[in-house]
C-alpha cells in the first residue's frame, strides 16, 4: 500500500511499477547572472490513488519539479536531464504533440493563484470544457454539458448558470473550485496540485482540501500536493517529500515524517512552526539563516551552513560531501540514524508541545 | 453599455464645445483680419467693412461664437440662404458651405485610412505575432530590425521615392488619384494603392513592434501556461489565449491612429495630392479660413472622440472584467 | 512630546501574559470606515459604501500585544490604517493617550506620530527600492527632527544590531536582502521612532514558515525588552496566540469576539471563532487523521460583501445556528455568562465554550455534503449538519 | 547574515563551484556598499551590445549638434553663406549643382545644395542642432509637465485627479498635427507685434510651445497610472506613518522610483519630437529659411532626389540613424531596467 | 550675362512672343466679330482632357473674378460684350463677342453703344438680351460683389467706392441706374454713358468680370459657385477644393462665337496639384496623364531642367510672357532718399531669383517697370544696369548708402511666405546686408499678401509686388500703381509715390483719346518713374513654362490669357 516502493535494500521496483517515477530529475535555468539548479537531482515515486505532499521553504524548486512532469517549460532557457516516467512513459524528452495529449488528460494541474491562472477572456465554463473537448473529441455541446456536471462536483451553487460567468465574477473559494473541475474534467490519473490554498483563507482551505480528498476517493488519482504548510500536508497527504536548495532532503508517510523526522531541516520546519496548542511560553525555534542561493548552491549538504549539527558530523563532511538520500524512508544527512532519533526526542521534540 | 454609450457621448460633446471655443478665441486673437482672405485687389476700407458685414465680423467675438454655436445645432440664416444644422458656416474663401465640402472630403480621407489600416493592421500583426511566434530566431530578427528602419521614415521622405521608383520612372503603378468608390471600384484601388503602401508601411512597422511586445507577454501570463497545461496545442493557446490579451493595447492604439487619420491624413494627403480633410484642414489654415478651419478641427476633434469610444467598448467586447463592471 | 519609557510602567524583561493592565493607550469606541461607491446616470454620484469597518471598539493597553484575527477581507488592515490615521474615519472616536486623533491633521499628528509606527505585510513593497537601507531607517528620524546622540547614522547602526542585522549593510539597497531580512529592516524602521504601539499588518503572513519563526521570535523579544504594545493583525490564528496577549476576531467589519488568549482560543463562545479554530490545519498527525479531540467545521462559502452586509448578526448567513433573530436583531458585543471578565462575545446564541470533541461536524458546504453522502461517509440529515 | 550582493556566474554545469558564495563575504572589515538598482541597471546596459552601440551613435549626434560652432570653425564654411551664388559657376542655370554627386568636392564634403548653393554639410550639422535643440528642450518641458501633472493626479487622487484627467481628455482630443499647423502662426503672432521681424527664437518658441502643449499628456497618464501604482505601495505609507509632509514623499519616495519610466519614456520621445518638428517644417509651419532646419532639408531632399539624388542621401539617412539609434536605445534602457520585459 | 545658359532658340521665340503683346491691338468690326472660329489645324472633336490644377477657384461668379487662374477657367463658360481673338499669324485683334462688333463711340469717347449678335443663348436656352447685360453691370453694385475689377462702375458713376452708392442695393430691390448712365433702348442694344472719355471701354468690358449673368437665374451669393455657363462648357459638377467637370454647353452656338471652339467633350479638374506634382506626373506621361495638362500651374521651377533634358517632354511644352513685372516695392513714406532706394536697386542680384524661379524659362531680368507685355515697353532699357550686371552691384550700392549716411540702416523686408519665397529672401537679404544694411526679414502670408500689402502703414519697407496689366496698355498699369493721389488702403500704389509731375501727367495722358498718342506719353512718364523718382527696384518679368501630356492637340500659349488657350484644346486620335 505504500507509495515508496523502493526500500533502502532493495532498490529495484517490485511488483507493480509506480504510476509517476521521477529519477535523477535535473531542471536548470541559465539567466542573465548564471545558471540556476533549481532542481538538483531529485527521484521520487508514487502510485495511483496515494497523495503525495511535497513541502520545502520558497524557491526550494517544488513548483519547478511539477511543471519538469507537465513539460511546460520554455526548452529554451530551461535544460532538463533525468527522467520522467508517467505510467511507464517517458517524458522528458518526449515531443510536444505526445506532452500535449497528456496534459489536462491523463496528468492535470492546478495552480495557486486561480484569478491569474485563469484567463480573464473566456467563460469558466468554456475553460473547463476546452480539455474535454479536445481530449475526448466531444462536440462543444457535451463539453458545456460536462463543464455543468463538473461544476456540480465541486461544489459550485446554480451550475447550469455559473458556468457563463467569467472568473472574476467567482469568489477566490470559487475559482479555486472552477480550477479543480477544470483539472479534473478528464479524470486524470495525475493531478498535480500547486499549493492550491495558499491564496485563500482559511476556512476556504478546509473547504477545498476536503474537496480535495473526496474527489480523489471518487476518482482515484493519484495526487501531488505542493505547499510549503505542514499542517495541510498532515491533514491531506499520505506521504511526504521535503525539498531543500532544489533536492529531497527527507521522505516518508506523513506518520513517519511527522512523528520522527530524520532530517535536521524538517526538525527546524517543525520547530518554527506555531501551533495551537502549543507552549505560548516557549519561543518558536527558527531555522537560522537564510535560504541558499540556487545559483550557487553550498557544496556539500547545501543545508550546512544553517544546519547546527555539523558539528557533530566528523570534519568538513557536510560542507564537501552530498548526503545521498536512501530510496524510500529515509534523510539526506551525514549524521547517524541513532543520533539523528536521540537529537529529536531530546532536543526538538520537546519544544514542539 | 447603453449608459456609458451615452454618458460617452455627453463627455464628448463637452470636450468639443470645448474645443469649438478654444479654437474660436484663439484664432480671433492674432491680429490677421479674417476679411483680408475675401477682399481681393480692391482691398479698400469700405470694402473691408462690407465684407465684415457679409461675414458677421463686424459683431463682438462672443457673438460669434454663439451665432458659431447656434447654427451647429439648429442651423442658421446667412445671406446665401439657410443652412441646415449641422451648419459650421460658410467658407471665407470660396463661399461654400463649411459642412458640405467636408461631407465631400471626407470619403477621400476615408478611403485612404480605411485601405491603409487594412493594410498596416494586417501586416502589422501578422508579422508581429510571427516575430513572437520564432522569438529569437532570424525571421524575428529581421522583421524587427526591418520594421524599426521602416518605422523611421517619415511620409514625406518615402512618398516621393516610391512615387519616383513605382509610377513616373517605372509606370508599374498609376499616379495617385481618388476615383469614389460607387463609381469605379478598380480605379479606386489602383488610384489609392501608393498611398496605402506608403501609410501603411510607416505605420504596419509600429504595429509589428507592439503585437509582437505585448504576444511576448501575453505568452508570459500564468493563464496562458495554465492553458498549455490544459494540453492546449501550442497553436491554439497562441491564438486564443495569448492573442485575445495581446488586442487591448492594439486596439487602443489602431483606436488613436484611426481617429486621427479619419480627421485627416495631413501629411499623406499633402505628399500625395489627395483632397482629403486633411488637405482641406492645410488649405484653410493658409487662407486663415475662419469657418473651414472650426469645422475642420471639430470634425478632427469628433472623430477622435469617436474612436476614443469606440475603443472603449471594444474593450468591452475583448475583456469581460471591463463590460460587467 | 513625551520621553517616558514605556518600560515604567510595565515591569521591563517579564511576560506581560494574559495581563489587563490598567492604562489604556490607545482607544477606539465605534470606529466606522465606509468607503464610498460612484456610479449611477448621467452625473456620477455615490450610490453606496463599502462598510469595511463597521463600528468596533477597542482598547490597547500599554506594553501589551493585541491580536486582530479575521478572514480575507473583514476590515483588519483598515482598521489599522485607520489607528496609524493613514485612512480618516467615517465615524467614532480614536483615543491615543487621552488626546483624541479622530480627525486630526497631519500637524496634529506630529508629535504622536512618533509613538504609533507600523510595520508591513509584504517586505517588497514596503521598503523603497531606490533608498539604501539607511536612509530607510533614518529616513524617519530626519523627518521627526530627532537627533540622537552619537548621531543618526550611529543610532541606525545599533537599530540594525538590534533587528539582527549587520550593521555593515547601512549603504546597501533592499534588494540584496532576503525576505526575512527585508522584514527586520521594516522593523527597524519602525523602531527608529522609539513608538510605543506598533501596528504590524500581518508583518509575517508573506515569509516561509522558517523565517515567520525569526521575525516573530523578534517582535516578541522587541515587546518584552522594549515594552512596546503591538496590535498585531494576522489571519493565522497559531502566530497570534503565540504572539498576544489579547485576541480580537473580526467578520466583516465588525468584532464579533474578544478577549484574552486563553478565553478565545480555550473557551470561544462565538459559532464563527469555532469555525476559525476547527479550520487550522495542524501538523501533528493525530490531531489531523483520527479525527479526535479537535471539532470539524466547514463554513459554505465566502465572507460576504461588505457592500450589503447582511442585517442583524452578519455572521448569520453562514451560521448553522442562525434563527430569525439574528436577522432582525444585532447581537452586541458583551460578556455572556461564564465568561471570564473582559471577554466580550456578539452572538444571541452562542457556543458551549469547549473546543473538545464535539458531538456532531457541522458541514455546510454543499460539495462536502454530496461527496460525504456519495462516499457514504455520513447519512442523511438536516441541512448543514451531519450526525456523526 | 549577509546575502553575497552579486552572485559570482557559473558558466558551465559542471563546474562545482569551490568558493563559499553565501555567506559573510567582507563581513568585516570595508564598508559594504550595496548596488543601487540603478548601477545594476547600468551593468546590465553595458553588457547590451546594441544599446551599446545605439548609445554612441546618438551621444555623437549631441556631440556634433553641441559643437556645430566649432565644427564650422576648423571645416571653415558656415551655414549661411550661399556658395553657390558667390561664385555662380556652382550652380547651374536652373540651380542644381553643377559638379558630380551634387557637387561633392574637397571643398564641399556633402556637395552644395540646390537652389540657394549653401554647404550641406555644415548645414546638416546645424540642422542637427536645431532640430535636436528643439526636441531635447521640448522633450524637457513634456517630460516636466508630464510628471508634474501626472503625479499631482496620481499622488492626490479625488477631484484633482478628476479634473486633471479631464483636462487629458480635452486636450487629446485636439487633432494634433491640425493643431500644430493651425496655431502655429497664431502662436507666432501672439509673441510678435506686425511691425517687427520675427526673431528665429520666437519661431523656435512657438513650435517649443505648440509641440510642448499636446505633447504631454501621454507621459502624464503613464506618470499617473505609476503613481497610482507606487501609491498603494507599503513604502508610501510607511512615509506616511512617520509624518512625511506630501512633498517629501513625491520627492523622495515616489520620483525615484519614477526615474526609470521617465527615461526610457524620454528617449522614445525625443526622435518623435524631431520628427515632429521635421514634419511642421515641411508642412511649412516650422524654421523657415535661412534658419538650418533637417526637417526642411528632409523636404526639400523629398523634391529634388531625381535631380540630385545626393542631397536625399545625407540628410536622409542621418534622420533613419538618429531615429533607429534612439529607439534601439529606448529598447535597451528598457530591457535594462526591467530584465524581464522580454525584447 | 545672366541668361547665357538659357537656350537661345526659346529666347527669341518669346522675345518674338512679347513683341506681339505689346503691340497696339486694333478693334474688330463686325466681319472679324462672326462666328465661327477658325478651325485648329489638325483638330478633331471627343475626348475628355484631364486638368491638375493647384489651387481651387474660389470664384465663379463672373462679377468677383479678378486673377488670371479664374479668368482663364470663364472663357470657357462666359461671354462678354467684347473679347480677344488671334489670327493664324498671331495677330490680335478686339472682336466683339456677345456684341456684333467692339462697339461705337460717340461723344467724344464718353457714350459707348454695343448691339447684341443674334442666336446667342444662356446654357438654358433662353436668349441673351440687352437686359441681361444691364443686369450684368447691376448687380456689381451690390454689397455681395467684393472682388472683381471697378472700371465700369466707376467710369459710370463716380471714383473710388463712390460708385456703390449709385445702386446700393444692386438691381435687387427693384432700382437701376438711369438711363443717363446705362441705356438700354431695345433688347438688342445696350448704351453706356461714361462721366469721361474712355476710349478703353471695349478693352475694359473684355474682362471676364463683366460676363453676362442672366437675370432670371442670378441667385446673388450662391451664384458664386453654379453659374449659368454661356460659354462652349458649362460646370456639370463642381466641388470646392477638390474636383470640378465641365461638359460641353448644348446652348452655346458656335456661329456666334468669332475665337472658342469646342473640340473636347469636357474637362475634368482636380485640384490640390502642387507644381511639382503636376509636373512630375506630365513629364511622366502615363496613362491619363498623356491627355492632361494643367491650366494654370507652370513647369515645377526644380523640374526645368527635367523637362529640358528630356526631348519628348521638351516637344511637349509652351512658353510665354506674363503680363507682371516684379518688382521690389520702396516704401516711400519710410525710405524717402532716393540714394537709398538706388542702392537697394543695384544691390539685389536679379539673377539669383530668376534661377529660384526656374532660370530663364521662369523668368527674365527686368530693366524697367513695364512688362513686355504692356505696349510701351522698350526692350533693353536698363538704367540701373540690372541686366549687365545681373547679379547686382554692390559696390556701387554700399557707395550710394555711404553718400546717404544712412549705413547699417534697418530696413524691414518683407516676404511672402511661401517655399520659393523663403529663399529669395534669403538671397536678398544676404546682398543687402552685404551692401550695409540691417535687414530685418518679415514674413507674410501669402494667401492675403496683397491685401496686407495694400495698407498704407504696412510697417514694411521693402516688399515685392508684381502688378499686371488688365488690359494691353499701360494706363492700366502705370495710373494703379503710381498715381499718389491714390493712396489709402486697399489701393495698389503699393509704393506710396506721390509725385507732383507723375500725378499731373498720368492726368493728363488720362485723358487723350488718341490710343498711340497715349502709349507714347506713358513710355515717358515710365521713363521719368523709373529714372527719377525710382519707387520700386525692377526684379524680372515672369514667363509662363508650360508642359502637357502627348496626346493633347491645339495648345498655344495665349498672351491675352496667359496661359495655354484652353478654348483650342482638342485630344489627339
Ligand atoms: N524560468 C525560470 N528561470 C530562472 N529561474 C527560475 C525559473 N523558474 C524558477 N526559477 C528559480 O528556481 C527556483 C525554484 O523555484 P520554484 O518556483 O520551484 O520554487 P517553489 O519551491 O515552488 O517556491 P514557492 O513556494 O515560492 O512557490 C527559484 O529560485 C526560482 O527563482
Ligand atoms: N481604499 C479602499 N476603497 C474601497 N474599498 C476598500 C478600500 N480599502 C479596503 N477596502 C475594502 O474594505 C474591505 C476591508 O478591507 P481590508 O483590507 O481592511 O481587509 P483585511 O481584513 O485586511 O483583508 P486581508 O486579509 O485580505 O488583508 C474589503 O472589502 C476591501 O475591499
Ligand atoms: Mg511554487
Ligand atoms: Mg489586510
Amino acid at each position: 500500500m505504500t507509495t515508496l516502493t523502493k526500500t533502502e535494500d532493495s532498490p529495484a521496483p517490485t511488483g507493480a511499477d509506480p504510476f509517476l517515477s521521477v529519477r535523477d530529475l535535473y531542471v536548470r535555468f541559465s539567466t542573465e547572472d548564471g545558471i540556476v539548479k533549481a532542481v538538483d537531482g531529485l527521484s521520487f515515486d508514487l502510485e495511483r490513488g496515494r497523495t503525495l505532499g511535497i513541502v520545502g521553504e520558497s524557491g526550494s524548486g517544488k513548483s519547478v519539479t511539477n511543471l519538469a512532469v507537465l513539460g511546460l517549460h520554455n526548452p529554451k532557457s530551461t535544460t532538463i536531464s533525468g527522467e520522467i516516467l508517467l505510467d511507464g512513459q517517458e517524458l522528458t524528452g518526449a515531443r510536444e504533440k505526445t506532452l500535449e495529449r497528456l496534459r489536462g488528460n491523463k496528468m492535470a494541474m492546478i495552480f495557486q493563484d486561480p484569478l491569474t491562472a485563469l484567463s480573464p477572456y473566456y467563460t469558466v465554463g468554456r475553460q473547463i470544457a476546452e480539455p474535454f473537448v479536445k481530449h475526448t473529441g466531444a462536440s462543444k455541446r457535451e463539453g458545456r454539458l460536462r463543464a455543468v456536471e463538473m461544476l456540480g462536483k465541486v461544489g459550485i451553487p446554480q451550475p447550469q448558470t455559473r458556468v457563463d460567468d467569467y472568473p472574476h465574477q467567482f469568489s477566490g473559494g470559487m475559482r479555486q473550485r472552477a480550477m479543480i473541475a477544470m483539472s479534473l474534467v478528464c479524470n486524470p490519473s495525475l493531478l498535480i496540485a500547486d499549493e492550491p490554498t495558499t491564496a485563500l483563507d482559511v476556512t476556504v482551505q478546509a473547504q477545498i482540501l476536503d474537496l480535495l480528498k473526496d474527489l480523489q476517493q471518487e476518482f482515484g488519482s493519484a495526487i501531488i500536493l505542493i505547499t510549503h504548510d505542514l499542517g495541510v500536508v498532515a491533514n491531506t497527504a499520505d506521504d511526504i517529500l521535503v525539498m531543500y536548495a532544489g533536492r529531497a532532503v527527507e521522505r516518508g508517510s506523513v506518520k513517519e515524517v511527522l512523528q520522527s523526522p530524520r532530517h535536521p531541516y524538517t526538525w527546524g520546519l517543525l520547530g518554527s512552526m506555531p501551533r495551537l496548542s502549543g507552549d505560548v511560553e516557549q519561543p518558536l525555534k527558527p531555522i537560522p539563516g537564510t535560504p541558499p542561493s540556487l545559483l550557487n548552491p553550498p557544496p556539500g549538504c547545501p543545508f550546512h551552513p544553517r544546519c547546527a549539527y555539523t558539528g557533530e558530523v566528523g570534519g568538513d563532511r557536510c560542507s564537501s560531501e552530498r548526503p545521498v538520500l536512501p530510496e524510500g524512508r529515509g534523510g539526506a544527512c551525514h549524521l547517524t540514524a541513532e543520533r539523528k532519533q536521540s537529537i529529536f526526542i531530546e532536543d526538538i521534540q520537546p519544544a514542539l508541545g | 453599455m447603453l449608459q456609458f454609450l451615452l454618458r460617452r457621448s455627453i463627455g464628448a460633446v463637452v470636450i468639443l464645445i470645448l474645443i469649438s471655443a478654444f479654437t474660436f478665441f484663439l484664432f480671433f486673437s492674432i491680429p490677421q483680419d479674417p476679411a483680408l482672405l475675401a477682399c481681393g485687389k480692391n482691398c479698400t476700407p469700405d470694402a473691408i467693412k462690407i465684407i465684415h458685414q457679409n461675414l458677421g465680423l463686424d459683431k463682438p467675438v462672443p457673438v460669434q461664437y454663439w451665432n458659431f454655436m447656434v447654427g451647429i445645432f439648429a442651423g442658421r440664416d446667412f445671406a446665401v440662404g439657410h443652412c441646415s444644422a449641422p451648419c459650421f458656416g460658410y467658407s471665407f474663401a470660396n463661399n461654400q458651405p463649411v459642412w458640405n465640402t467636408i461631407v465631400d472630403r471626407f470619403p477621400t480621407t476615408l478611403s485612404l485610412t480605411v485601405g491603409g489600416a487594412f493594410v498596416f493592421l494586417l501586416v502589422g500583426l501578422g508579422t508581429g505575432m510571427l516575430a513572437a511566434w520564432k522569438r529569437g530566431t532570424a525571421v524575428d530578427k529581421t522583421f524587427s530590425s526591418v520594421s524599426l528602419v521602416l518605422s523611421s521614415m517619415q511620409i514625406y521622405f518615402l512618398g516621393p521615392i516610391v512615387l519616383g521608383l513605382l509610377v513616373y520612372s517605372t509606370d508599374i503603378l498609376s499616379s495617385p488619384k481618388y476615383v469614389p468608390f460607387t463609381e469605379n471600384p478598380g480605379q479606386w484601388f489602383v488610384g489609392l494603392l501608393i498611398p496605402w503602401i506608403v501609410l501603411s508601411v510607416i505605420f504596419t512597422a509600429n504595429y509589428t513592434r507592439m503585437s509582437r511586445s505585448t504576444m511576448i507577454e501575453q505568452l508570459q501570463e500564468e493563464h496562458v501556461r495554465t492553458a498549455k497545461a490544459k494540453g492546449m496545442s501550442s497553436r491554439y493557446v497562441f491564438f486564443r489565449y495569448a492573442w485575445r490579451g495581446s488586442l487591448i493595447p492594439i486596439v487602443t492604439i489602431f483606436g488613436m491612429d484611426l481617429g486621427s487619420l479619419f480627421g485627416g491624413a495631413i501629411i499623406t494627403e499633402q505628399t500625395f495630392s489627395l483632397a482629403g480633410i486633411g488637405r482641406l484642414a492645410v488649405e484653410s489654415v493658409i487662407k486663415t479660413d475662419l469657418p473651414m478651419i472650426m469645422g475642420v478641427m471639430l470634425f478632427s476633434a469628433f472623430m477622435i472622440l469617436l474612436f476614443n469610444i469606440i475603443v472603449d467598448a471594444a474593450y468591452a467586447w475583448i475583456d469581460p472584467r471591463v463590460r460587467l463592471s | 512630546m513625551s520621553n517616558d519609557t514605556t518600560t515604567a510602567t510595565a515591569d521591563a524583561g517579564t511576560p506581560l501574559r494574559d495581563a489587563v493592565p490598567g492604562t489604556a493607550l490607545l482607544e477606539v469606541e465605534g470606529l466606522t470606515k465606509h468607503f464610498p461607491i460612484y456610479g449611477g446616470f448621467p452625473v456620477k454620484r455615490r450610490v453606496g459604501a463599502v462598510q469595511a469597518v463597521d463600528g468596533i471598539d477597542l482598547a490597547v493597553h500599554e506594553g501589551e500585544s493585541f491580536g486582530l484575527v479575521g478572514e480575507s477581507g473583514c476590515g483588519k488592515s483598515t482598521t489599522g490604517r485607520l489607528l496609524t490615521r493613514l485612512l480618516e474615519p467615517t465615524g467614532g472616536r480614536i483615543t491615543y493617550n487621552g488626546q483624541d486623533i479622530t480627525h486630526a491633521g497631519r500637524k496634529q499628528l506630529a508629535p504622536i506620530r512618533s509613538e504609533i509606527q507600523m510595520i508591513f505585510q509584504d517586505p517588497y513593497s514596503s521598503l523603497n527600492p531606490r533608498q539604501t537601507v539607511g536612509s530607510i531607517i533614518g529616513g524617519p528620524m530626519e523627518i521627526n527632527g530627532m537627533n540622537p546622540p552619537g548621531g543618526r547614522e550611529m543610532r541606525v547602526r545599533e537599530l540594525l544590531e538590534t533587528v539582527g542585522l549587520n550593521p555593515e549593510h547601512y549603504n546597501r539597497f533592499p534588494h540584496e536582502f532576503s525576505g526575512g531580512q527585508r522584514q527586520r529592516i521594516g522593523v527597524a524602521r519602525a523602531l527608529a521612532l522609539e513608538p510605543k504601539l506598533i501596528v504590524a499588518d500581518e508583518p509575517v503572513s508573506a515569509l516561509d514558515v522558517s523565517i515567520q519563526a525569526q521575525v516573530v521570535n523578534l517582535l516578541q523579544n522587541l515587546q518584552r525588552e522594549l515594552g512596546i504594545a503591538f496590535l498585531f493583525i494576522a489571519h493565522d490564528l497559531a502566530v497570534v496566540r503565540h504572539f498576544s496577549q489579547r485576541v480580537a476576531v473580526m467578520y466583516l467589519g465588525k468584532i464579533v469576539e474578544v478577549g484574552d488568549r486563553d478565553s478565545i482560543y480555550n473557551r470561544p463562545r462565538h459559532p464563527y471563532t469555532h469555525a476559525l479554530l476547527s479550520a487550522v490545519p495542524e501538523a501533528t498527525v493525530t490531531a489531523a487523521r483520527d479525527g479526535e479531540g479537535r471539532e470539524r467545521i466547514r463554513l459554505a462559502g465566502d465572507v460576504p460583501s461588505p457592500i450589503n452586509p447582511p442585517s442583524g448578526c452578519r455572521f448569520r448567513t453562514r451560521c448553522w445556528k442562525a434563527q430569525d433573530r439574528c436577522a432582525k436583531e444585532e447581537p452586541p458585543l458583551i460578556r455572556l455568562g461564564g465568561n471570564r471578565e473582559g471577554h466580550l462575545t456578539a452572538c444571541h446564541f452562542p457556543e458551549e465554550p469547549t473546543t473538545a470533541a464535539r458531538e456532531e461536524d457541522v458541514i455546510l458546504d454543499p460539495a462536502l455534503l454530496a461527496a460525504e453522502k456519495g462516499t457514504g461517509a455520513g447519512s442523511a440529515g438536516p441541512v448543514g449538519k451531519v450526525d456523526r | 547574515m549577509t546575502v553575497s550582493p552579486q552572485p559570482a556566474s557559473v558558466r558551465t554545469l559542471d563546474t562545482e563551484p569551490d568558493t563559499e558564495p553565501v555567506l559573510n563575504k567582507g563581513g568585516q572589515g570595508s564598508e559594504l556598499v550595496g548596488r543601487s538598482p540603478g548601477q545594476l541597471m547600468w551593468r546590465r546596459f553595458k553588457r547590451d551590445r546594441t544599446g551599446m552601440v545605439s548609445a554612441v551613435v546618438v551621444l555623437m549626434f549631441f556631440v556634433v549638434g553641441l559643437l556645430a560652432p566649432v565644427i564650422s570653425w576648423l571645416y571653415g564654411k558656415d551655414p549661411y553663406t550661399l556658395y553657390g551664388q558667390e561664385s555662380l559657376d556652382l550652380l547651374d542655370d536652373f540651380s542644381f549643382p553643377t559638379g558630380k554627386f551634387g557637387g561633392m568636392s574637397g571643398e564641399h564634403w556633402f556637395g552644395i545644395e540646390p537652389g540657394l548653393g549653401r554647404d550641406i554639410f555644415i548645414q546638416l550639422v546645424y540642422g542637427i542642432r536645431n532640430s535636436l535643440l528643439i526636441g531635447l528642450a521640448v522633450t524637457a518641458a513634456t517630460v516636466v509637465t508630464g510628471i508634474l501633472v501626472g503625479v499631482t493626479a496620481g499622488y492626490m487622487g479625488g477631484k484633482t485627479d478628476y479634473w486633471l484627467g479631464r483636462l487629458i481628455d480635452f486636450l487629446l482630443a485636439f487633432p494634433s498635427t491640425l493643431f500644430f499647423v493651425a496655431f502655429m502662426p497664431v502662436v507666432v503672432a501672439l509673441f510678435v507685434s506686425p511691425e517687427d521681424e520675427t526673431p528665429t527664437y520666437v519661431r523656435v518658441l512657438a513650435l517649443f510651445l505648440v509641440l510642448w502643449f499636446l505633447g504631454w499628456m501621454g507621459l502624464a497618464r503613464l506618470m499617473r497610472g505609476e503613481t497610482l501604482s507606487l501609491r498603494e505601495r507599503e513604502f508610501i505609507e510607511a512615509a506616511k506613518v512617520s509624518g512625511a509632509p506630501p512633498w517629501r514623499i513625491i520627492r523622495k519616495e515616489l520620483l525615484p522610483n519614477l526615474v526609470t519610466p521617465i527615461l526610457v519614456q524620454s528617449t522614445y520621445m525625443l526622435p518623435a519630437a524631431v520628427t515632429a518638428e521635421a514634419g511642421l517644417s515641411f508642412l511649412g509651419v516650422g524654421l523657415l529659411e535661412p534658419t538650418p532646419d533637417w526637417g526642411r532639408m528632409f523636404a526639400l531632399a523629398g523634391k529634388v532626389y531625381e535631380n540630385d539624388p545626393t542631397y536625399m542621401f545625407f540628410p536622409g539617412v542621418a534622420m533613419v540613424i538618429f531615429v533607429v539609434c534612439f529607439n534601439l536605445l529606448g529598447d535597451s534602457l528598457r530591457d535594462a531596467f526591467d530584465p524581464k520585459a522580454g525584447r | 550675362g545672366g541668361d547665357s545658359n538659357g537656350g537661345s532658340k526659346e529666347k527669341t521665340k518669346s522675345d518674338k512672343d512679347a513683341a506681339q503683346q505689346q503691340a497696339q491691338i486694333p478693334l474688330g468690326d463686325q466681319a472679324a466679330s462672326t462666328g465661327p472660329a477658325v478651325e485648329v489645324p489638325g483638330a478633331t472633336p471627343g475626348g475628355r482632357i484631364r486638368v491638375y490644377q493647384r489651387d481651387n477657384f474660389d470664384h465663379l461668379d463672373p462679377a468677383q473674378i479678378y486673377v488670371s487662374d479664374e479668368g482663364l477657367l470663364a472663357t470657357l463658360y462666359t461671354r462678354q460684350l467684347t473679347t480677344y481673338k488671334t489670327d493664324d499669324k498671331g495677330r490680335k485683334t478686339l472682336v466683339g463677342d456677345l456684341a456684333t462688333d467692339s462697339g461705337t463711340v460717340s461723344d467724344g469717347g464718353k457714350t459707348w453703344k454695343f448691339t447684341l449678335k443674334d442666336g446667342i443663348k444662356f446654357e438654358d436656352g433662353k436668349p441673351i438680351t440687352s437686359a441681361d447685360i444691364r443686369h450684368s453691370i447691376e448687380r456689381m453694385y451690390a454689397k455681395f460683389i467684393t472682388d472683381g475689377p471697378t472700371y465700369v462702375q466707376q467710369w459710370l458713376s463716380g471714383a473710388g467706392t463712390e460708385y456703390r452708392k449709385a445702386l446700393p442695393d444692386g438691381p435687387y430691390k427693384g432700382k437701376h441706374l438711369p438711363k443717363t448712365v446705362l441705356d438700354t433702348p431695345d433688347a438688342k442694344t445696350v448704351v453706356f454713358h461714361f462721366t469721361s472719355p474712355q476710349p478703353d471701354a471695349p478693352f475694359a468690358l473684355a474682362m471676364a468680370a463683366y460676363g453676362v449673368v442672366e437675370k432670371a437665374k442670378d441667385t446673388k451669393e450662391k451664384y458664386d459657385t453654379k453659374p449659368v455657363s454661356t460659354g462652349p462648357y458649362r460646370i456639370a459638377s463642381f466641388k470646392a477644393g477638390k474636383s470640378m467637370t465641365l461638359e460641353k454647353n448644348p446652348g452655346w452656338d458656335p456661329k456666334t462665337d468669332p475665337f472658342r471652339h469646342q473640340y473636347v467633350d469636357g474637362f475634368d479638374i482636380t485640384f490640390n496639384h502642387q507644381t511639382s506634382d503636376s509636373t512630375k506626373r506630365l513629364i511622366a506621361d502615363n496613362g491619363e496623364a498623356q491627355t492632361a495638362l494643367s491650366f494654370t500651374n507652370a513647369v515645377d521651377p526644380l523640374q526645368t531642367k527635367d523637362v529640358l533634358s528630356n526631348a519628348a517632354a521638351k516637344k511637349r511644352t509652351v512658353i510665354g510672357y506674363q503680363p507682371y513685372v516684379w518688382q521690389m516695392n520702396f516704401n516711400m513714406d519710410r525710405i524717402t532718399d532716393k540714394r537709398i532706394r538706388d542702392a537697394i536697386t543695384y544691390a539685389i542680384p536679379d539673377v539669383q531669383l530668376v534661377r529660384l524661379n526656374g532660370g530663364s524659362y521662369g523668368g527674365e531680368i527686368a530693366g524697367g517697370l513695364l512688362a513686355p507685355t504692356v505696349p510701351g515697353y522698350e526692350k533693353g532699357y536698363d538704367p540701373y544696369g540690372k541686366i549687365k550686371k545681373p547679379n547686382g552691384d554692390l559696390a556701387k550700392a554700399k557707395e550710394l548708402l555711404k553718400a546717404a549716411g544712412k549705413e547699417n540702416m534697418k530696413l524691414v523686408y518683407g516676404y511672402a511666405n511661401t517655399e520659393v519665397g523663403q529663399k529669395e529672401a534669403v538671397v536678398i537679404a544676404d546682398a543687402l546686408k552685404k551692401a550695409g544694411f540691417n535687414v530685418q526679414k518679415k514674413e507674410i502670408d501669402s494667401a492675403t499678401w496683397y491685401s496686407q500689402m495694400g495698407k498704407v502703414k504696412n510697417g514694411l519697407d521693402i516688399y515685392r509686388t508684381g502688378w499686371g496689366q488688365d488690359w494691353p496698355s499701360a494706363s492700366t498699369v502705370i495710373p494703379p500703381s503710381y498715381d499718389g493721389t491714390q493712396i489709402q488702403d486697399g489701393a495698389s500704389n503699393y509704393s506710396h509715390i506721390n509725385d507732383e509731375h507723375v500725378n499731373a501727367e498720368i492726368k493728363r495722358i488720362g485723358r487723350i483719346t488718341d490710343i498711340k498718342q497715349a502709349t507714347k506719353q506713358w513710355s515717358k512718364l515710365h521713363h521719368y518713374i523709373v529714372e527719377k523718382v525710382n519707387p520700386a527696384a525692377p526684379l524680372f518679368f515672369t514667363k509662363q513654362f508650360q508642359i502637357y501630356g502627348s496626346k493633347i492637340g491645339g495648345a498655344q500659349y495665349s498672351d491675352t490669357i496667359n496661359y495655354i488657350d484652353p478654348t483650342r484644346l482638342f485630344v489627339k486620335k
